[in-house]
């Protein structure tokens, strides 16, 4: 693909890593501000997630409007507990996601568990299936600290770089990361 | 205002607040801008004459500057269409916001989020793109063309303006009509080649719809075509042109009952044929994930955007055209300004119109969708046409 | 413009000679309108659907495990998070069953205040309802206008738990804390605002032609199989069998309140969707009566701070605004419950779509499923 | 018909019934003698006293205490504390209840007419818990037999799918079981 070498090239030619900067800052501003989330919930966390998608909260302004297909979605909001049973499930929509693809971990049950941290079936966390990028704590966050976790993404979008192949090419498959800096 | 602090202040009449007014402001301001942008555009595509012109001069062959002037004309088409999809989407995430008490894009670029749809096209630009392993490949690549490129085609003849159009057609209506209707198989194909049942579903629901409502479609604008006596979009155009008493514009849709019926038949007719809600069912969102687009990222599902946004477009200046006198002005004194203006503008609020529909119904049933076409649009229609006929007969004209 | 939806029958493939076969359609864990992790095996026949069989668990976190290791007033906590729209009747449920046990008496004001908090949670869980099952059908817009009520709603619980969602607010013995003259006054304020809403909703969806055609003889449940079933909350009210658990075993003192039970003719989608709509005006009525009658004294019953139950067991239920939540509690005289278990009305509530969505095309799969109005914590607990 | 009458009635018309011992506060609770007699039972409850409504099946293990191994913890009023200080009451003071290797299961059925409730209680054993299915009498109990076959190993011989409901596929043993002890999988590795 061109996006792989056209760094490469640049870094060659006098100058051109202005422009691969000024490259890098423009397509992490269309990504920063295009973040749209599966339309998927596992649990209370969703109905927060869905009160930041309504009227008060609006997540809109930031242009985060949810898609209903993995294939169109840039961003994955693990919303409640995370069951053992719902692993597979998320991991295959997970991969369905097209690059870049990001996580937002929400709430205390898809960080950790949370209350059910010691039942039977419920996974410790979601990153021990799929990579997050932004952990949200709360039990339920609020819609606030959900807006406060996207806007934690656009910062660390904000950093991505073609050069260090970051955005095209991030093959972590299980663990917190960091788009900046591959897994 | 409230006297205390209550966290969502609850006002009886919006409109006391300034901000509000001046947000209301703005945005009418925006919709005015754009008219005005498209108003100068349009003047300037006198320009064309003389670039013809120049082309003859320079001594080419006739062949060579053919081709060079139908390229033009293609640029200029399918940037118009590039540039409705950015607008467009914009503008009914910004409305669809104000109907629901939101506020929608504010952040991206500054202000109200103008850049949103253009930063939205960068991310989907690099998006990876994704060709699932049940697809059929080809097809799957295949698809979000053959969608778009009769859309493109179809604009050919459509009256940008007084005589402004790509290709001035005698039989202006009758090729829209039938390249609109050819964009299906694009759709068919994405269900097919997608490998996924949900596609599968809206792919199929998409043929029977489609297909079934370009019947209402076509026989809808009869009369129009019957009080013009033409296909050619320019005669339609002309023909309302003038005034009744010398200040009531003769607009088709004041024609009596024919003209109020025909516009309602076309208005449903083209919003199934554009599959936007109440006739969504073939991407219903909340039943077949994202119906025959599902399984498709990046570019490859904007074209599928840009190809509903450039129908409803379509749809728009069609609707201007046929019953809202095209070009001409509503009130005599008002016919200084330009033809374009009052296209663009007339075409402008029948797109209000579409989004306006799409975040007030719910959905439609496949099953009671075809019912409502073939036993209640298609009738009327013909019912329409004899009504027309009656009123030809009694010297309407 | 008459729309019959019912009389489209299947395609016969007997008739024509040409074999048609039948599709497996996977809709979920992961799909829009599964309202959560609900997963629905239909094998399809064209758009007609032949077998539907749910499969649950995507969300089974254990509760009734967890609530073995944990003492009463943690217990709250889980409850909580099992019908996470209307937590507050969780807790009620909860607590009812605990206090019966242990043969506390729960205060007057707690008990208003318990009524008013339910009765509210219970808009609060309705609206949530009432967007979903907009989307559901197709119309966007409900969800925002319901999402901008329910959002009042939430700002008096937060003012007086702190809490937008789990509240932990209804506690064994009584209630956590007190509301005060200015809640009194917003809560008003909220009713008043709240009233003329309901008939711009009726305008905006209950009455919207299209609306009509997609729920009115769709998903038809007779009281019959309803009773069969189990189903209860308005699905079951919705057939016309009046039975409503504030009026049938009243708790909380619901029996001296004036409402009336929202009943349905025919079973349809609507009739469970209007239901609902129904039972939001009454629950203003509930809470306009219960706000009146808030006598001042305590809120909290004299009760240990580590509560031992006596050994024993009891059962209480409520009308939660999903159905008959009940709680069946064993204790053996420790510091946690021996057995907990909830009567789930959304786990029973979804049986019942193996049987009605048999026939059914895959467009109604969504409008049925929407207007049993069912909740994942709850069924998978 | 007042809860007398309907214990009176179904003590009279199902052999070896008799009222529990430790009844559901308040409500009529009538103990099966074995598992033949709860289609008899229910039946009796539907047809003639018109309890047509199945509330609830659920059971109870009366095996002991919670077996709080694996990744379980111990009842603590203060669970986050690094190291549980001592408890502000006394622990509990021996078990109050005769514990016992049974499955006690429990239906409940309502008559929404009369707004009546009754509890029916059958102690099985827990080598070989084995019932009858109501399903053909009540479809309610279709999903919570399922349930209660899941959590508890209940058979209930009859049932037209007697398959898992809650938990994952790849669980092993009855969760809800006394003596339940949980197998760490692959998901619970750090």
């Amino acid at each position: 693909m061109i996006l792989d070498k056209y760094p490469a090239v640049l870094q060659a030619v006098p100058g051109g890593k202005i422009l691969l900067t000024t490259t890098d800052d423009f397509i992490n501003l269309g990504r920063k501000y295009s973040i749209w989330p599966l339309t998927f919930g596992l649990a209370c966390c969703a109905i927060e997630m869905m009160a930041a998608y309504a009227s008060r909260f609006d997540f809109d302004r930031l242009g985060v409007i949810p898609r209903p297909s993995p294939r169109q979605a840039d961003l994955m909001i693990i919303a409640g507990t995370f069951v053992k049973k719902m692993a597979a499930p998320v991991r295959e929509i997970y991969h369905q996601m097209p690059e870049p693809r990001f996580v937002i971990a929400m709430g205390s049950c898809a960080n950790c568990g949370g209350p059910f941290h010691d039942a039977y079936s419920v996974v410790k966390g979601v990153d021990k299936v799929i990579p997050v990028d932004v952990y949200i704590p709360g039990c339920p966050p609020r819609p606030e600290a959900l807006i406060y976790g996207v806007m934690e993404l656009q910062k660390k979008i904000m950093r991505m770089k073609l050069a260090k192949g970051g955005g095209a090419t991030l093959q972590a498959e299980k663990g917190s990361r960091d788009p900046a800096g591959g897994a | 205002m409230m006297p205390r602090s209550w966290p969502t202040e609850v006002w009886k009449d919006p409109w006391s607040l300034p901000r509000y007014r001046a947000g209301a402001l703005w945005l009418g301001g925006i919709l005015f801008g754009i008219v005005l942008i498209s108003a100068v555009v349009g003047e300037l595509c006198v320009w064309g004459e003389k670039l013809f012109a120049f082309l003859s001069h320079l001594g080419l062959s006739v062949v060579v500057v053919d081709w060079i002037w139908v390229l033009v004309k293609l640029g200029c088409v399918i940037g118009l269409i590039v540039a409705n999809g950015l607008w467009a989407v914009w503008w009914e995430r910004k409305i669809s916001a104000h109907m629901q008490s939101r506020l929608g894009p504010m952040y991206a670029g500054g202000f109200h989020g103008w850049a949103q749809t253009i930063l939205d096209t960068v991310k989907l630009l690099l998006k990876e793109d994704i060709t699932p392993a049940s697809a059929d490949k080809v097809l799957h690549a295949l698809a979000p063309v053959v969608a778009i490129a009769p859309c493109v085609i179809a604009f050919a003849p459509v009256l940008f303006g007084k005589e402004l159009a790509a290709a001035k057609l005698d039989i202006g209506v009758l090729y829209i009509f039938a390249f609109a209707g050819i964009s299906v198989i694009g759709i068919v194909m994405a269900g097919w080649a997608s490998g996924n049942k949900y596609s599968l579903l809206g792919g199929l629901r998409a043929a029977a719809q489609i297909v079934s409502y370009e019947l209402p479609r076509g026989f809808s604008v009869v009369p129009i075509i019957m009080f013009a006596g033409s296909l050619d979009l320019a005669v339609i155009d002309q023909a309302q042109a003038g005034y009744w008493f010398g200040f009531f514009p003769r607009w088709f849709i004041f024609y009596p009952v024919a003209g109020q019926l025909s516009f309602l038949f076309f208005l449903i007719a083209s919003v199934a044929e554009t599959n936007r809600t109440p006739f969504d069912i073939p991407e219903a969102e909340s039943e077949l994930v994202a119906g025959f687009h599902t399984e498709f990222s990046g570019m490859k599902w904007s074209l599928f955007f840009l190809t509903e946004y450039g129908y409803v477009m379509l749809a728009s200046f069609l609707l201007a055209v046929f019953f809202f006198g095209g070009g001409a002005a509503p009130l005599p004194f008002l016919r200084f300004i330009p033809s374009w203006i009052w296209m663009m503008g007339k075409a402008m609020l029948m797109m209000f119109v579409f989004l306006w529909f799409r975040w007030t119904f719910p959905r439609l049933r496949v099953d009671q969708l075809m019912e409502f076409n073939w036993k209640f649009l298609l009738p009327w229609c013909f019912v329409n046409i004899a009504v027309a006929g009656l009123i030809l007969a009694w010297g309407m004209r | 413009m008459s729309i019959n939806p019912m009389n489209s029958t299947p395609i016969r493939s007997e008739t024509s000679g040409l074999k048609t076969d039948t599709l497996f359609l996977n809709m979920g864990p992961q799909h829009p309108s599964t309202h959560g992790v609900l997963r629905l095996g239909l094998t399809i026949s064209g758009e007609v659907i032949v077998e539907a069989m749910p499969d649950i668990g995507y969300l089974h976190r254990g509760v009734e495990k967890l609530l073995e290791t944990r003492t009463y007033a943690q217990g709250v906590v889980l409850a909580d998070r099992l019908d996470y729209c209307s937590a507050m009747s969780n807790d009620l449920a909860f607590c009812l069953s605990v206090e019966k046990l242990l043969g506390a008496q729960v205060p007057k004001r707690a008990q208003v205040l318990r009524v008013i908090m339910a009765e509210l949670n219970r808009i609060a869980s309705h609206l949530i309802f009432f967007g979903t099952y907009g989307i559901d059908i197709g119309a966007f817009t409900p969800f925002l206008y319901a999402f901008r009520e329910r959002e009042m709603v939430l700002d008096l619980f937060e003012m007086c738990c702190g809490a937008r969602l789990t509240y932990n607010y209804i506690r064994p013995g009584g209630v956590a804390s007190d509301i005060n003259a200015d809640w009194i006054a917003r809560c008003r304020e909220f009713l008043d605002f709240f009233k003329p809403r309901l008939d711009e909703y009726d305008t905006l969806l209950s009455f919207n032609p299209i609306f009509l055609v997609r729920t009115q003889t769709v998903g038809i449940i007779t009281p019959k199989t309803a009773v069969a079933w189990g189903l209860s909350g308005p699905n079951l009210r919705a057939s016309g069998v009046n039975y409503d658990v504030r009026q049938a075993e009243p708790y909380c003192g619901y029996e001296q309140y004036d409402f009336t039970v929202a009943l349905g003719k025919t079973g349809s989608c609507w009739d469970r969707y209007f239901c609902r709509v129904v039972e939001m005006r009454q629950s203003v009525r509930i809470v306009e009566q219960a706000l009146s009658r808030l006598a001042s004294g305590e809120i909290m019953a004299k009760l240990p701070k580590v509560l031992r139950l006596p050994a024993g067991e009891a059962y209480s239920h409520i009308e939660a605004s999903r159905g008959d939540l009940g709680v069946y509690i064993v204790s053996d005289g420790g510091l946690a419950p021996y057995r907990l278990h909830f009567r789930a009305p959304c786990f029973i509530n979804l049986a019942i779509l193996q049987e009605i969505l048999v026939g059914k095309k895959v467009a109604d799969v969504i409008a049925v499923l929407g207007s049993l109005d069912i909740v994942l914590g709850e069924v998978d607990r | 018909m007042t809860r007398e009458k309907v214990l009176s009635d179904i003590l009279a018309q199902v052999p070896g019934a008799s009222a529990a011992a430790a009844p559901v506060k308040d409500y009529p609770t009538v103990r099966l003698s074995q598992p033949s007699d709860l289609p008899t039972a229910a039946r009796l409850l539907k047809d003639e006293l018109g309890f047509d409504y199945l509330e609830m099946v659920t059971a109870v293990d009366w095996l002991g205490p919670t077996k709080t191994e694996g990744f379980l913890p111990a009842v603590t009023p203060i669970p986050f504390a690094a190291k549980a200080p001592a408890l502000p009451v006394t622990p509990a003071a021996g078990p109050d209840i005769a514990y016992r290797p049974v499955l006690d299961l429990l239906w409940s059925f309502g008559n929404l007419k009369t707004h009546l409730k009754v509890f029916l209680r059958l102690e099985v054993s827990r080598e070989k818990p084995e019932v009858p299915s109501l399903t053909g009498l009540f479809p309610a109990a279709d999903w919570q037999e399922r349930e209660t076959f899941d959590l508890f190993g209940v058979r209930f011989s009859g049932h037209p799918n007697l398959t898992k409901i809650l938990t994952p596929d790849f669980l092993q043993g009855h969760p809800l079981l006394k003596d339940y002890v949980h197998q760490p999988d692959e998901f619970d590795a750090d």
